[in-house]
Parts: structure tokens; C-alpha cells; sequence
């Protein structure tokens, strides 16, 4: 069977670097292919390349044996390519279903949108995959990030694609989503369709893809079946090291109490909720996406107002803006980052201090540009972003990259309480060892983190307990010793708490 | 046919929402131009005619199209400051050249002039990458001087047909609401074309719309150039209200349009807003002066009283606005 | 009576202002009914000008309250909203509307309408072309004519000089620029106008504009300007250059300068005080007397003592004389002369709020 | 602090190299325009354009707009005559009138950034304000003396050869400069601009940053006033008029971007200076109004589009030079 997908030797430079160095990926007409690799390889600039966003500039992509022409947008969407970027590619201000059908919108005779037919053949898309839900009038802006995942899948899958790419598609869903994600993916494949699978999470990939591609530093590394490799063979080729551990085993057992939040309550779908953690503890939530778990995190970061008592080491503490919170030692990584993170056009050193210049300004008032320097260099090597892309624009970095910045940012804060949401999402295996070990490490010098994660495994492997949110409430909690998925899930999903707990 | 899309299942939260939701803080804003209607009606009982409302609103259509201009402009994020030479073109080309005896053939020609004027706006900006500020800062000088070479001061002759047109009613309603009327129904049409979807895009975020496929530059080329006709349909329509053409007519119009769309609620951060508000907008501040001569205050508490309408009306929205924020949160 | 004196009209007006015994009789003489309801319509404020006239006929309209109820509009600068002011003036029904106009034509249609529901509608300073309104411009011809002529003869018909082009798109420059340039070129060929700047009829825009030219010509022997001498004074001195023979409007300031240093200044009259006389010739028509429909307002212009009185004037020339057409201890901003006729109106009155 | 924000150091030289060709083409013109006069007079000038846009640079810096500059300059020349012509001392009369004028653009910034009402629309209604405020003085109610000493000595003194005001222009450019871009404060107005909410969650008080901007340009504006009524010799309520586009668009010639976040000080001063020297040489080529008008305008966007153009040049070359090897990898990579 010859294969449906070729790229050979595709190259691309943004100016003087070059980011894809002769990239060979082969994929076959009905198969998953994962495309693996660290931060910052090359995947999401090979993605744009085959999606006409990018030129490149040499190289060949061949589709069923055409040749694609590179750089049009316009020839790769003709040729049947369908992409999921890894950041949100849907119109905030435009509805669910304007965005759907965005440029296949159905047409009166006259030419114009037929806004009642755009509808009826919006909901039938999304009845089509179970998303009925979701209303079509809806401005998607105000939809919840994972909905909005979700109907980028749906919107990809509107005319049967020859190579559907899911760049990270999965990364910021939680399990059931992404399962549904996948799901729609093997059908895709199932119907013909090549599937390019991007994802960070190897035991997704081993679930889903039938065989693999893996890319270090622009260069295609390792390809074949995935079968054929282990997981440490697989790390090894993203990173050129072994991997030793995934989660870090933790030491110190917590401390008092740090932060105790009670009747703590966001608007009046929030809350009220009582909330306790320790020095050196990690205490994560979880629950099913939006349950208000955004808003917790908000609350005590001082991003959203609140209702309630929050105290921290005893005395009251009035979490009236991010301001007053970093001013008290609480310090938050917001959930989208680059609509609340990143300073995107900045460079990468004025985006890490960015939260911290009163500790880095001489009494005059002015900077000191010596100390800022090494205070955002010390946080790149702590972070994992390359300490000779500190000039870098940070629009410019991967998508994981990007995430370590926001993390960089919040710890030069040197937080006593670190509330980070989703901060591993993008982030590849060994960043996120390097991650995980951080939290340790943080939590081990007795700082108390609250951890959100959309991945089931990550909580149960970093958090000490994992208090469990369902509308706006805190259903329950899993302590350390019963700490697995499924308990977790049952609390989210509504099953009786604690005693089925005992009897697991 | 339309019975055919399948009775889907209606969440009670899906048909409490399929009302028509509007937004908190244009409700506001409508409700403000209401008082300030009532309020006007009362100072200037006069205005119960309806053929008085209808030169009001006559005196009003200028703005109304120079403030479609700048809609657009704002709308995929960049402003218009070439509407005043837009303007001043279009209005001394229908004295001089259209004059008196012209016909509708020749007005159009003179939006086709628009249109041109407008396109080299898009043209800078799209692919030449200027900053819309700066692009439409100079064209409009430029434009200025074009129109001074057209007509050097006040003068010439506006077509018959345009003026009686204006004064003209239809189904004793003036002419005045009938054409506010089409320009907003043109606005819906523009809006539900696939151009309307893609303009909103570009202005909501220029690198997800590419992502989409958006032809970018194309767009914005697109908008600009309709923003040269939308105001230069408000230089015809001055030259009809006023019968004459006047070089220097359209400088006033630049602030004016801006501060009318943005009362309005559209956004100089792009992407959200429409022509619907921006006639808001105009009104608003139309009935604003309207209340304010016909007051007959003294001179500076006339001055005051405007300043003090404007921030009342757009502080009300303001806190429409937040509340709807807060209340989405 | 007030000196009217100063008008020439098509049909001769009589001279029996109703202003001070009017006045000072209270509202004895009801000759023609009253108070009328008059408007006055103006569209700009920013300059030094405008502020000035429109206390002049709050002041007149104030010593003639029995005959006369004023009201002051001020509307933006462009003519669009000044017709939507006019048009909420018209739904009041005023007996008259008195206007300084944003435009020459622009209004028309409007002030036609006005006409058509019987209010009298008065034009003065920038007037309107509108056939039934009453017009009373300065004759704006005249006036460059004499300056033009002044500045030739002081200069022996020899030299550089520098030429204000006003304000772009408005008539009062237009005239101006055409008559200048057509006198130079037929009585003053020896003349060259080395440069050009736009004063806007602001103080700010002419000192700069003089002396950006002064910066780049060595050699300037005049400036014929229809603004403001004070700024050319300053631009003169500020870049180390030697007075010359200058033209503007009759502002105070200006007029001080050239007497206390004996520059030789030519001064186009420009009384504020025109509003006052428009508000007379209205209360005469309400009451039936006779007013031309189309007069032309006759100004005096002003020299300073240095300056040549005998050139061939075609309007009344007269040296300037304290207390009577400049005021050596009044305000740099004032308009000279401050009054006429019998009015008495003082400087305060013309600064008032 | 070029190494930090290497791009706008280039967009503020390519902006000072149009303004050194435009002069450079005025000179081949007419030597005249080269001579101290007129240079001085193109400092002095630039200055009023400069001041007019300090504050304007640091409000559009923060993603603002300030369009009530015009009206706090007549307010700064008006208001300082009326208390100079009460009899109080000229350099106090200055000195109030600035703060008062400080306290204007606080209120500008009360309504922008607690009320969170658009900036165009604040500062439009406080224009609206103060003209009623001038006008309710009495405009013209300057006393007999008009101007005080104290400002026309700031406008019209000189020291040797060099004008007063563009000495004091250039210390305060240094200031500015220097705490835009090496200050904690300057970072946090490049914070607001570029984007606000990220810019709260990383713990900036976006208000109190918007306050300064709105102060700083309404006395900064009423300064500019002063001076320019000290200038002038007089002062009128449009004596601001021409400054309303000409301060924004010193800022946007000078590099800036007018959504806020990028830009110099520095820039607009090459800025204000490209725009004098601009429109006080085109009187040289003895054109109509109208055609002036038209040249004008096409100058400036050609003149944008080279400095523009160039700078991107200038870029790419440093780019290419300073990193000739590919692929510099951002993440660190261990030896397995
Ligand atoms: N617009 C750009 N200009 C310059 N460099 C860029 C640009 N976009 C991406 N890069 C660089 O290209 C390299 C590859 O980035 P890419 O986004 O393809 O990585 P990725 O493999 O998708 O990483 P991640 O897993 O973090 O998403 C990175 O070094 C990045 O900094
Ligand atoms: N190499 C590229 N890098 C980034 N964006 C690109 C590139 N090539 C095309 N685009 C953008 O993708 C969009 C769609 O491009 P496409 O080629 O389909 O349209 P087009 O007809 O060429 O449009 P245009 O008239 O804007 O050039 C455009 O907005 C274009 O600017
Ligand atoms: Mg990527
Ligand atoms: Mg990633």
C-alpha cells in the first residue's frame, strides 16, 4: 500500500534560524502516526508548513502521490489537509456555528449567509458528534477552553479530511474529552483519512497511534511502528537522554496549615467552599473541566473577586488583586497563557521578571538591569528555556516553551503559595520530569501548591491529596493513600464519596 | 424543508438563551437614547413632527455614513482618519463636477472615487504595513489638498435629483429615515455575507483568521476601500443637505465619527461592534446637541453640559458593560 | 443715534439708530412692539475674535431690553452643525436670526426654510448667500485693496516681502490672496513675494509661519498679513531682524507695539462691534423701518503714525489715537475700536464671561 | 538597555534618519534652512510639539489616547495669564498651572481607568470641560499684561546660541527616556500597553500605571501651553489646536504603536522633529495651499515607509550577523 502522506527533506529557517533541518515523515491512508519530540523540535513549524500557513524552503510533501504546492494556505485545505492548531484557531467574537462552518457557510441565491441553514447545519454537525449540547448561537468566546477544543475537532472533521493533524489537540482536555478527541480521530483514520497525532502524553500515544515519528532539534530521529520501541527508547530520541524518572518520589511530609480558605464563594455559581493547605504540601484539584476549579484558583490569586475568609499563616489575607496576592507570597500561573500569561510580543527576560521588579529596582527607581539579568537567567536554566533565547520574542518560542515563561515568571515571585492551572499542558515528558521535580522541590522547602491538572495521572502521581470539585463545590477529597484515578473520577462524577473509596 | 433539521434536544439552558440576547450594555445604551429622545422632545416640542424629526435626522446622515466608515475601519482593528479627505473630495466633486444637472450615474462615479480613495488606505496598510494611523493621516492631508484643488472654497451646484431626494418623503415618512433605513439594512447584508464573518475575524485576531484561511490582506484591502465609499456617501449627502460643496467640510467629521462609533460600543480593540451601535452613537450625540441648543443654556454651560451627557451616557454603559462581564465570569 | 455712518448701502438708510433712547426711555417708545426674540447664531469660539462680538450684542441686546431678547447659540465648526442648531432655533419660532456663518453657502437651504416660516434672518461678518436673508459683509476687496496699496507705497514699490495665505478653503482668504496678487502684479512689479505663510488668523500659526520665513530669508522688507502684526513684531525681534512695514487686523496689541515704537503698521479694521449694529438694523426691519437687504459695511481702517496715510485709500484711513481706536493701557487681545456710535462699551463689557 | 528592546532603537534611529533627510533635502534647496536662525527656530518649535507629546507618548505607550491635550495647552496659557493678571508671581503661576493640569489628566485617568470608560471618549468630555471652564473665565480675560515674564523668558531665552526650551527639552527627553526604559515604572507602562490583563495577573496595578500616564500628559500638555503662550506673546482658547493630530502623531512617526506597548520617547522626539522640519520646508517650493496639502501628505508616508523600511533592513542585517549558525535550540540538551 503506498503511502498516502511523504514528506522528504522539508526544510525551514526563520531567519537565520533554522527550525526544520530536513524533516522525512512517512504516513499511511488509515493509520494514527504520532509525531513526537520535545519542546520546541520542530512539530507545530511542520504542521504549519503542511498546512500551507508557513513556506518552507526546500523539501517535498507529496499527498496520494501529489505533489503539495507549500505555502498557500488555499492548495493544502484543496488537497484535503485539516489542522488542529496547538493554539485555539476559533473566533472568539464569531458564534458556534459562524465558526463551524467558517468559510463553507452555506449561501442564499443571492449570495448571501443563509443564517438559518448555517444553524440547522451546524447542529446537525454537532449532533453528528454528540455535541448537541453546545448552542450554536452562542458566541464561542464564551464558551469554556474545552468546548472549544472540541469544536475545533468538529470543525476539522467538517468535510472529510485526507490528513487531519491534531496538534496538542488533547493537551488541555481532561481524560473524557481527549478520549472523545481520539475516538474521532480513529474514525477519521478508519474512513481513509491520515492522522497526524501530536500529544506530549506517551500513553495516549501508545493507546492510539499505530506508528511514529519522532523529532529532535528539526531533525526526524526515529520513525517505524509503535510497537517496535519503548517508552525509554522513545524518550532517548526526544530528548538524547535518558529519562530517569517521570515523577519525583517526595520527602518531607507537610506542615501546618498555610492557606485556609472558608466560605470562600466567586459570583453565586461558585463556592461556598472551604479549602485547606499545608507548608509543603501539593494539593490538587480535580473534577471534570469546569467546575469551577478556574475560579478557585482565580479567587486566591486575587484575579477575580471573592466572597468568604481567606488566611494565610494565620493572620487575614485579602486576595484583592494579583497584586496584593504576589505582595503576600501567593503566586498564580493563569490557565490561558497566552491571553493571561505572556506578554507576547515582549522578550523572554521581560517577561520573567515582569512580576518581580520591586525586588529587582535600586532605590533611585531604576532597574538593576545586572541583577534582573541574572535573576531571569537563573529562572530560564530553573524553568528549562534555553538561556540564549532570553532575547527572544516569545511569540517566537514552541508552545511548550512558552508555558515553562509563564512558570519562570511565578517563581522568581519566590511564592509561599503557588497556584499553578494546567501548567504541564504542552509541555513535553522531560520538561515535565523537570517540572514535577520543581514542584518537589518547591514543596520540600515548604511551599504549599495548589495543582490543577486536565491529566488524571498527573494528579494522582504529584499531589499529596486531590480535593475534588463538582459544580462549584468541593465534593470531596482523596487522600494521599487512596490517591488513584478512578477514585478521583468517581468523587467528579458524582459516585457516593468515601465508601466506595474504603472498598477500592 | 425546514422542518427537516431533527427537533433537537432543547436544554431548558439552550432555550432560555434562544431569545435574542442583548448584551447588557447595548440595552443601556438604547435606553439612554430613548431618555435623551424624551428629554429632547420636551425641550423641543417641535420635534413631534414628524417632518421636523426628519430634518434632524437629515442634518444627521452625514455622520451617519462617515461613522459606517469608521465602523469598518475599527472593526478589523485600525482607525480612519482619511475619512475627512474622503468626505471633502466626494462633497466638492458633487459640486463641480456632478453640478446641477448630474444625475444617480455620476454620484456613483463619485463613490467609485470613494472606493479608490479608500483602497489606497488598504493598500498601505495591508501590504505595505503601515499603521492605519499614520497611512490615513497622510491621505487624508493629501486628500484635503485634492479637494481644495477641486474647489478651492465654498461653492458650486448639487445635483436636483440628490437634493429633492433628500427633501423628498415616502409614505409621509422623509426620505431621511428611509435612508438610514437602507444603510443599516446594507450593514445587515454586508454583515451576513461570508465578507462579514471574515471582516470580524481579521478584527478579532488577525493570526487565528490566517489560521482559518482568511485571505488577510484581501480583507482588509476590502474594508478600507469601503470605508472610502461609506464616506463619501456622507460628502454626497452633505452636499445635498447643504446644495453646496465645501473643501474644508470634512475635517469635522474625523473626531466626531470616532467618538459616535465608539459610543456605540464598538471596539477599538476590533472585532466587536457594528454599524447598529454606531447609529446609536450618532444619535446620541446628535439628540445631545439637539437638547443642549435647544435648552438654550449659556454658552459654557452648553459646552459643560454636552461634555457631561456624553461621559453620563458612556459611564452607564460602562457599568452595563462590567456588569455583564462580571455576571459572564 | 448711533454712527451708522461708516455703511454704504443700496438704498440710503436713515441714520436714526433706536439705540440710546430706546434705552435710556425704558420701554416708553413701543414704536414697533417687542422685545423681539433674536438668535444669534455662531459656530466657533477659539479665537480672539468671536468672543469679543458676541459680548458686543449681549451687551446691546442688554441696554435694549425692552425691544430685545437675545439668545446665544454656539454651535460646532463644521456648517452641519451649525444647521442642526439653526433647525432647533427655527422650532422655537425666534423673530429673527442673527448669524455668523460657518459657510457661504452651506446654510442656505436651512435659512431658507427659516425665511419661508417668517423669521427675519440677518447675516453679518462671514455672511450667507442665501437670496432671503439680509447681508451686511465688510468689503473684504476694499479692504486688501488699501492694505496691499499701503504696503506698495511704503515700500516705494520695491522689495521682498512676505504674504499671509489665511486659512485654506475660506472666502475672506481667497479675496484676500487674489486681490494681493493681482495689485502686486499690476501696480507693484518691483515687489516679490518671497514667501508664503498660513497664519489661520491665529497669533500662534503666524509667528511661526514668519518666522520660519524670516529663518530662511535674509532680506524681507515688509509682511502683508491679515492677521496678526504682534506676532510679526515678535518674530521680527525674536530672530534679531530689523522692523518692517507690516498689515494685520486691528488688535490692540499689535496697534500698542507700533505706536510705542513707531513702526509703521497698517491696521484692516475689524470691529467685534458689527454684532451690535446687526442687532440694530434688526429691531428697525421688525419694527418696519427701511434696511437694505444687501449692504455692504464700510470700515475704517487704522495706520499708526509712522505709516503714510496718503495712498489712494479707498475706505476711510485714520491715524491711530489713544482712547479712540487702540487703547496704549487696554488688553493685548481687544478689537479696536471697542464701540461706537453712543453705546460707551467699555473694555470690561467686551471681556466680560 | 538597546540589547533589551533592540527593534525600537532601531524604528527610533530610522525615524531621526527621515527627519536628517528631510532637512538634508531642505538644505540642497535652500542653504538658508541650514543657518542657526532657522535651526533654532526648528528646535524651538519641535519643542512645543515635544512637550505637547510627553505625556501622550507614555498615555499611547500604555494603550491609551489622550485627545484632551489641545485644550489643557490653552488651559495652561489661559489659566496662567488669568493668576499671573490676579498678581501672583510668574514661576508660581507656572508652577500651579502644571500641577493643575497635572490634576486634569488625573481625572482623565479616574475616568479610564476606574470607570474604564474608552480613553477617546474620556478625554474628548474633559476636552469638552475645560473649554467650558476657559470659556466661563471669559477668554480673553487676560488682564492688561497677558502673558507673565516668567513664561515668555522660558519660550524666548536663550543660553549662547541654544534656546532655553530645548535645552530643558532634551534633559527632560533624557528623563523620560531614561525611566521608560531602565525604570521599574517604564517597564510597567510597557506591561499595560502591550496587555492589560496580563499585566494585572502579573501583579501590576494597571490603574494606578494608567493614573501616572493621564497626569503626566495633562501637565505636560499645560506646559506646553505655557510655553507656547510665552512664545506667542498671547494666548486664545484654540491656541492648541494644531497639537491635537501633531502629538499623536510625533509619537506614531517616532516608531510607536498606537495600540500601545511599543515606542520610545526618544522616537517622538525625532518625531516632533521630522514634522517641523517637514511642514517648514515645503513653504520653500512655492506651492498652492493645495498642493502643500497634498505633498505633505505624500511625503509623510513616503518618508514613514523608508525610515520604516530601512530600519527592517537595518534589522535583518544585525540579525544576520550576529547569528550566522542555525538552529539554536531553545530547550537545554543534556548528553544521554
Ligand atoms: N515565528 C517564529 N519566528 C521565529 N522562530 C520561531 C517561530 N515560530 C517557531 N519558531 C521556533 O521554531 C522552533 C520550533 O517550534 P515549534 O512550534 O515547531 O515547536 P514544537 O515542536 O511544536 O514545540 P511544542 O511541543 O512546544 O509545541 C522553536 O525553536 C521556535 O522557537
Ligand atoms: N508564507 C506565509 N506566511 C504567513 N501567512 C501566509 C503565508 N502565505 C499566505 N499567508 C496568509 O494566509 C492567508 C491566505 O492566503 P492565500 O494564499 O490562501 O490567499 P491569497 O489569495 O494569496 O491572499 P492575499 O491576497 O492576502 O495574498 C493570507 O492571509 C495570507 O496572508
Ligand atoms: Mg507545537
Ligand atoms: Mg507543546
Amino acid at each position: 500500500m503506498s503511502e498516502a502522506l511523504e514528506i522528504t527533506g522539508l526544510r525551514k529557517s526563520y531567519g537565520p534560524v533554522e527550525v526544520l533541518r530536513g524533516v522525512d515523515l512517512h504516513a499511511r491512508a488509515g493509520e494514527i502516526h504520532a509525531l513526537l519530540g520535545e519542546n520546541g523540535a520542530g512539530k507545530s513549524t511542520l504542521i504549519k508548513v503542511l498546512s500551507g500557513v508557513t513556506g518552507a524552503g526546500a523539501g517535498t510533501v507529496t499527498l496520494g502521490g501529489r505533489r503539495l504546492t507549500l505555502g498557500r494556505p488555499t492548495a493544502s485545505t484543496a488537497a484535503g489537509v485539516r489542522t488542529v492548531f496547538q493554539e485555539l484557531s476559533t473566533i472568539p467574537q464569531l458564534t458556534v456555528a459562524e465558526n463551524l462552518l467558517y468559510g463553507a457557510e452555506p449561501l442564499t441565491p443571492w449570495g448571501l449567509v443563509s443564517g438559518r441553514r448555517l444553524r440547522a447545519q451546524a447542529r446537525e454537525l454537532l449532533a453528528r458528534y454528540g455535541l448537541a449540547r453546545i448552542d450554536v448561537t452562542r458566541p464561542l468566546g464564551e464558551l469554556a477552553l474545552g468546548d472549544r477544543q472540541l469544536l475545533e475537532v468538529v470543525k476539522a472533521l467538517r468535510e472529510q479530511p485526507k490528513v487531519l493533524v491534531l496538534d496538542e489537540a488533547t493537551s488541555a482536555l481532561s481524560s473524557e474529552d481527549s478520549a472523545w478527541v481520539l475516538e474521532q480521530g480513529r474514525r477519521a483514520a478508519d474512513n481513509g483519512a491520515v492522522v497526524l497525532l501530536i500529544t506530549h502524553r506517551l500513553a495516549e500515544m501508545r493507546a492510539h497511534a499505530e506508528r511514529l515519528t519522532v523529532l529532535r532539534g528539526g531533525e526526524s530521529v526515529l520513525s517505524g511502528a509503535t510497537a517496535d520501541f519503548t517508552d525509554d527508547e522513545l524518550i532517548v530520541g526526544m530528548l538524547g537522554r535518558r529519562l530517569e524518572v517521570l515523577y519525583p518520589q517526595r520527602s518531607g511530609a507537610p506542615g501546618d496549615a498555610l492557606l485556609e480558605a472558608s466560605g470562600l464563594a466567586v459570583g453565586d455559581r461558585i463556592g461556598p467552599l472551604d479549602l485547606t493547605v499545608r507548608r509543603g504540601e501539593v494539593l490538587g484539584i480535580g473534577g471534570l473541566q469546569g467546575q469551577g476549579q478556574r475560579e478557585l484558583l482565580m479567587a486566591l490569586g486575587g484575579a477575580c473577586g471573592s466572597r468568604g475568609s481567606v488566611r494565610l499563616s494565620g493572620s487575614p489575607y485579602a486576595a484583592s488583586s494579583p497584586k496584593a496576592a504576589l505582595a503576600a507570597g501567593v503566586a498564580l500561573v493563569p490557565e490561558d497563557r497566552q491571553r493571561e500569561g505572556l506578554f507576547l510580543q515582549q522578550q523572554v527576560r521581560d517577561n520573567i521578571t515582569i512580576a518581580s521588579l520591586r525586588a529587582l529596582t535600586r532605590p533611585g527607581g531604576l532597574l538593576d538591569a545586572g541583577k534582573a539579568e541574572a535573576a531571569a537567567r537563573e529562572q530560564a536554566v530553573q524553568v528549562g528555556v534555553a538561556t540564549d533565547r532570553l532575547g527572544t520574542v516569545v511569540s517566537a518560542l514552541s508552545g511548550g516553551n512558552q508555558q515553562k515563561v509563564v512558570l519562570g515568571k511565578a517563581l522568581l515571585a519566590r511564592p509561599s503559595v503557588l497556584l499553578l492551572h494546567d501548567c504541564t499542558r504542552g509541555v513535553d515528558v522531560g520538561t515535565k520530569a523537570d517540572i514535577f521535580a520543581l514542584i518537589a522541590e518547591l514543596a520540600d522547602r515548604g511551599v504549599a501548591v495548589v495543582f490543577y491538572s486536565s491529566d488524571l495521572s498527573e494528579l494522582v502521581h504529584v499531589c499529596d491529596r486531590v480535593a475534588v470539585m463538582a459544580e462549584g463545590r468541593i465534593v470531596g477529597e482523596v487522600a494521599a493513600d487512596a490517591l488513584t484515578e478512578q477514585a478521583i473520577l468517581r468523587l467528579a462524577v458524582g459516585v457516593t464519596p468515601t465508601r466506595t473509596e474504603v472498598a477500592a | 424543508m425546514s422542518t427537516a433539521s431533527p427537533p433537537l434536544e432543547r436544554a431548558p439552558r439552550g432555550a432560555r438563551l434562544s431569545l435574542p440576547r442583548i448584551p447588557l450594555g447595548t440595552a443601556a445604551t438604547a435606553l439612554l437614547l430613548l431618555v435623551l429622545f424624551v428629554v429632547d422632545l420636551n425641550v423641543q416640542p417641535g420635534l413631534w413632527d414628524v417632518d421636523q424629526l426628519g430634518m434632524l435626522v437629515q442634518t444627521a446622515l452625514p455622520l451617519v455614513f462617515v461613522a459606517a466608515a469608521q465602523t469598518l475601519a475599527l472593526l478589523v482593528r485600525g482607525i480612519d482618519l482619511s475619512v475627512g479627505g474622503v468626505f471633502a473630495i466626494a462633497n466638492t466633486m458633487t459640486a463641480v463636477w456632478v453640478g446641477a444637472d448630474g444625475g444617480w450615474l455620476m454620484l456613483i462615479a463619485v463613490l467609485a472615487v470613494g472606493l479608490a480613495a479608500g483602497a489606497v488606505n488598504g493598500l498601505l496598510i495591508s501590504y505595505l504595513n503601515f499603521q492605519p494611523f499614520i497611512a490615513t493621516l497622510g491621505t487624508w492631508t493629501a486628500y484635503s489638498g485634492i479637494a481644495l484643488m477641486i474647489l478651492s472654497t465654498d461653492g458650486g451646484m448639487v445635483p436636483t435629483v440628490l437634493s429633492d431626494m433628500l427633501y423628498a418623503s415616502w409614505l409621509g415618512i422623509p426620505s431621511s429615515f428611509w435612508i438610514v433605513l437602507i444603510a443599516f439594512l446594507l450593514w445587515r447584508i454586508l454583515r451576513a455575507s461570508r465578507f462579514g464573518h471574515q471582516l470580524l475575524a481579521v478584527g478579532d485576531d488577525e493570526e487565528r483568521a490566517r489560521l482559518n484561511g482568511t485571505p488577510v490582506r484581501r480583507v482588509r484591502l476590502l474594508v478600507y476601500a469601503l470605508a472610502g465609499a461609506c464616506a463619501a456617501a456622507g460628502g454626497i449627502m452633505l452636499a445635498g443637505v447643504t446644495s453646496t460643496g465645501s473643501p474644508t467640510s470634512g475635517d469635522g467629521y474625523i473626531l466626531l465619527s470616532i467618538s459616535a462609533v465608539v459610543i456605540g460600543g464598538t471596539s477599538l480593540a476590533g472585532g466587536r461592534g457594528g454599524f447598529g451601535l454606531s447609529l446609536m452613537g450618532v444619535f446620541s450625540l446628535t439628540l445631545i446637541s439637539d437638547i443642549v441648543t435647544g435648552a438654550n443654556l449659556d454658552v459654557w454651560v452648553s459646552v459643560a453640559a454636552s461634555a457631561v451627557l456624553l461621559l453620563v451616557m458612556v459611564t452607564i454603559r460602562a457599568l452595563a458593560d462590567r456588569r455583564t462581564a462580571r455576571s459572564a465570569a | 443715534g448711533s454712527s451708522d455712518d461708516n455703511s454704504s448701502s443700496s438704498s440710503s438708510a436713515g441714520d436714526s439708530g433706536s439705540s440710546t433712547s430706546a434705552s435710556s426711555s425704558g420701554g416708553e417708545s413701543k414704536s414697533g412692539g417687542g422685545p423681539y426674540k433674536i438668535v444669534l447664531s455662531n459656530n466657533y469660539m477659539g479665537n480672539e475674535w468671536r468672543p469679543q462680538m458676541v459680548n458686543v450684542a449681549r451687551f446691546v441686546a442688554d441696554r435694549m431690553s425692552d425691544k430685545v431678547d437675545l439668545d446665544v447659540r454656539i454651535s460646532d465648526a463644521t456648517p452641519a452643525a451649525q444647521i442642526q442648531s439653526l433647525q432647533s432655533v427655527i422650532r422655537q419660532r425666534p423673530d429673527a436670526i442673527m448669524i455668523d456663518a460657518a459657510s457661504q453657502t452651506a446654510l442656505n437651504p436651512v435659512l431658507e426654510q427659516a425665511c419661508k416660516q417668517g423669521i427675519l434672518v440677518f447675516s453679518f461678518d462671514q455672511v450667507v448667500s442665501a437670496d432671503c436673508a439680509y447681508k451686511r459683509p465688510q468689503d473684504y476687496e476694499a479692504q486688501a485693496t488699501d492694505a496691499v496699496n499701503w504696503l506698495g507705497t511704503q515700500l516705494r514699490g520695491r522689495g521682498k516681502i512676505l504674504m499671509d495665505t489665511g486659512l485654506a478653503g475660506i472666502p475672506l482668504s481667497e479675496t484676500y490672496v487674489r486681490v494681493w496678487r493681482q495689485v502686486l502684479a499690476d501696480r507693484y512689479p518691483g515687489i516679490e513675494v518671497v514667501g508664503t505663510f498660513e497664519s489661520q488668523y491665529a497669533p500662534g500659526p503666524e509667528l511661526q509661519g514668519v518666522s520660519a520665513q524670516l529663518a530662511r530669508n535674509p532680506q524681507i522688507d515688509g509682511i502683508l498679513s491679515g492677521a496678526y502684526i504682534a506676532s510679526d513684531i515678535k518674530a521680527l525681534e525674536q530672530a534679531g531682524r530689523p522692523m518692517v512695514p507690516m498689515t494685520g487686523l486691528d488688535f490692540n496689541g499689535g496697534q500698542k507695539q507700533c505706536e510705542a515704537r513707531r513702526l509703521k503698521c497698517f491696521f484692516i479694521g475689524a470691529p467685534a462691534f458689527v454684532s451690535g449694529m446687526a442687532i440694530e438694523r434688526i429691531v428697525r426691519v421688525l419694527d418696519g423701518g427701511e434696511q437694505p437687504r444687501d449692504e455692504i459695511y464700510w470700515d475704517t481702517n487704522y495706520v499708526s503714525a509712522a505709516g503714510d496715510i496718503d495712498f489712494g485709500a479707498t475706505q476711510r484711513v485714520e491715524p491711530l489715537k489713544d482712547g479712540e481706536n487702540y487703547y496704549a493701557d487696554g488688553s493685548d487681545s481687544l478689537v479696536t475700536p471697542i464701540t461706537y456710535g453712543d453705546w460707551d462699551i467699555t473694555a470690561e463689557d467686551v471681556l466680560a464671561k | 538597555m538597546s540589547r533589551l528592546r533592540g527593534h525600537v532603537s532601531v524604528s527610533t534611529a530610522s525615524a531621526f534618519g527621515l527627519c536628517a533627510v528631510l532637512f538634508l533635502i531642505a538644505t540642497i534647496h535652500s542653504s538658508g534652512f541650514a543657518s542657526g536662525g532657522n535651526v533654532r527656530q526648528l528646535l524651538v518649535f519641535s519643542a512645543f510639539i515635544g512637550f505637547a507629546a510627553l505625556g501622550q507618548t507614555v498615555v499611547v505607550l500604555s494603550g491609551g489616547l489622550d485627545l484632551s491635550v489641545p485644550w489643557l495647552m490653552a488651559f495652561g496659557g489661559i489659566q496662567l495669564s488669568h493668576w499671573a493678571g490676579d498678581g501672583m508671581p510668574g514661576g508660581v503661576a507656572i508652577a500651579l498651572v502644571v500641577l493643575a493640569g497635572a490634576a486634569i489628566g488625573l481625572v482623565n485617568g479616574v475616568g479610564v481607568a476606574w470607570l474604564r470608560l474608552p480613553p477617546i471618549i474620556m478625554t474628548l468630555a474633559m476636552g469638552g470641560l475645560v473649554q467650558a471652564y476657559l470659556l466661563s473665565l471669559g477668554v480673553l480675560n487676560t488682564g492688561g499684561s497677558g502673558v507673565p515674564h516668567a513664561a515668555e523668558a522660558a519660550a524666548s531665552d536663550r543660553i549662547g546660541p541654544i534656546p532655553v526650551v530645548a535645552l530643558v527639552w532634551l534633559v527632560v527627553a533624557i528623563g523620560i527616556g531614561i525611566v521608560l526604559a531602565r525604570s521599574a515604572a517604564g517597564r510597567r507602562v510597557y506591561a499595560v500597553g502591550a496587555n492589560d490583563e496580563v499585566a494585572r495577573l502579573s501583579g501590576i496595578d494597571v490603574g494606578r500605571v494608567r493614573l501616572a500616564a493621564y497626569a503626566l500628559s495633562g501637565a505636560s500638555a499645560a506646559f506646553a501651553g505655557v510655553i507656547l503662550a510665552g512664545y506667542v506673546g498671547s494666548t486664545y482658547l484654540d491656541i492648541g489646536a494644531p497639537y491635537l493630530f501633531a502629538s499623536i502623531a510625533a509619537v506614531i512617526v517616532g516608531g510607536a504603536s498606537i495600540m500601545g506597548g511599543r515606542g520610545t520617547y526618544w522616537g517622538t522626539v525625532a518625531g516632533a522633529l521630522t514634522l517641523t522640519v517637514l511642514s517648514a520646508m515645503l513653504p520653500l517650493f512655492h506651492l498652492s495651499d493645495a498642493g502643500l496639502k497634498v505633498v505633505y501628505g505624500v511625503v509623510i508616508l513616503a518618508g514613514v515607509w523608508l525610515s520604516q523600511s530601512g530600519g527592517a533592513l537595518v534589522a535583518r542585517l544585525r540579525q544576520r550577523s550576529s547569528s550566522p549558525t542555525p538552529a539554536s535550540p531553545e530547550v537545554k540538551s543534556v548528553e544521554p
